[in-house]
């Protein structure tokens, strides 16, 4: 299975050991892992399309598949209520050379932070909202686009 | 003839549900087609800015169609992970 | 500590933990394992120069800490006798936003291919012999010289 | 007037040796100069591609300067991880 949504939390070092398993080609493994930052949030709560996201998802895999030399890539992203140092979202990539596999967990980060229906609400002292759409998260993904 | 509509964060919220049955007026035959029309009975729909729209769990435009039995859902603009 | 030289193995899952581990404002986490690949390969040997290597490693975290907003950054290099699948090196950096922590991991990867004083002889069945060094490591750490 | 010479990896193993204390003869002052004075005695550095050299655990020139109690490594370009 490569892309999970799911409430429940993930085990980054089990999920990055699966990557290789077994794969005496896969030389590099580059992984990520997103938390829930704190300061005047006091909690987030992330909600998604069941069957569109997953959808959504696998289809970000499929383009860094193309792009780039993958061997194995493994997404799994949170939903529900999430508190400062929780993870929220884990992508793995196994290739044989570092750079496909650093490009390709950077793409789908950036693509899935900008495509992938989720949405955010923060809980903040003076109460919960919804978060607005960043600019910056936007331009992260755009930079990708030039080569299709 | 209708739609099964899907609403999702603030959006939902401001609805007051997540989904509901909606029987297409004659001649409304597309995405944005439906939003008029739900936006003439709800002022949350009317004042949504950067409505987002995905027909069968594809994100489309607003001159996509829309058939009998379709899933049509309406959402703000994404803000994942 | 931030730079290991070790002949013990890693725990992955364990050293990404410990980089956000207590603090709130790592929201983002990059990490990269290295592996010994398979192929004619039936082990490899790792040679470091004691004292001077773990100056180097430093130097390049130092210098990622200086181009981006890094929080916490953890390398481990292997060394001796590492056989097809066994890891061989970890790159973990913490960071308020995915993108320095993307940028900087992979910096010290680049680097540290090309910069740190590990040398790697391999075991073939036709015997052992040195590696090389390989001209596309050279040319990994290269580009990002443009800024200096 | 001695110095603490090391070598690693495949000059190593050609050397039959990973360190040993050279005296300096008289006139060596630069790391290049050590690195003539050994290729004199020993074929391994003589015919050695590329050998890189480091002053007390700093990569330097061979116009490096050496002294009295220096450690001073021979080695090939890095081939790490």
């Amino acid at each position: 299975m490569t892309v999970s949504v799911q409430e429940t939390d993930f085990d980054c070092g089990a999920e990055v050991a699966v990557l290789s398993a077994g794969d005496d080609e896969a030389g590099a493994v580059a992984s990520f892992v997103g938390l829930v930052r704190g300061g005047e949030i006091l909690a987030m709560t992330l909600e998604h399309y069941p069957g569109m996201t997953e959808q959504a998802l696998q289809k970000i895999v499929d383009q860094a598949r193309q792009r780039w030399e993958v061997r194995r890539v493994r997404v799994i992203h949170r939903v529900g209520r999430l508190a400062p140092g929780d993870q929220i979202v884990f992508v793995g990539v196994s290739s044989r050379h570092r750079g496909d596999a650093f490009a390709a967990c950077e793409f789908i980060m950036d693509y899935l932070k900008t495509q992938a229906p989720f949405w955010k609400k923060e809980e903040t002292p003076s109460g919960g909202r919804w978060v607005d759409a960043r600019e910056s998260d936007e331009d992260a993904a755009r930079r990708w686009s030039g080569g299709n | 003839m209708s739609v099964k509509v899907l609403y999702f964060a603030g959006l939902r919220e401001a609805m007051g549900r997540s989904a509901e049955s909606v029987d297409l007026p004659a001649g409304v035959t597309t995405a944005g087609g439906l939003r008029d029309c739900l936006a003439g009975q709800h002022e949350a729909i009317r004042t949504a800015k950067n409505l987002r729209v995905a027909v069968n769990q594809q994100m489309v435009g607003l001159d996509a169609p829309v058939a009998d039995g379709d899933e049509v859902a309406f959402f703000p603009p994404v803000t994942g992970g």
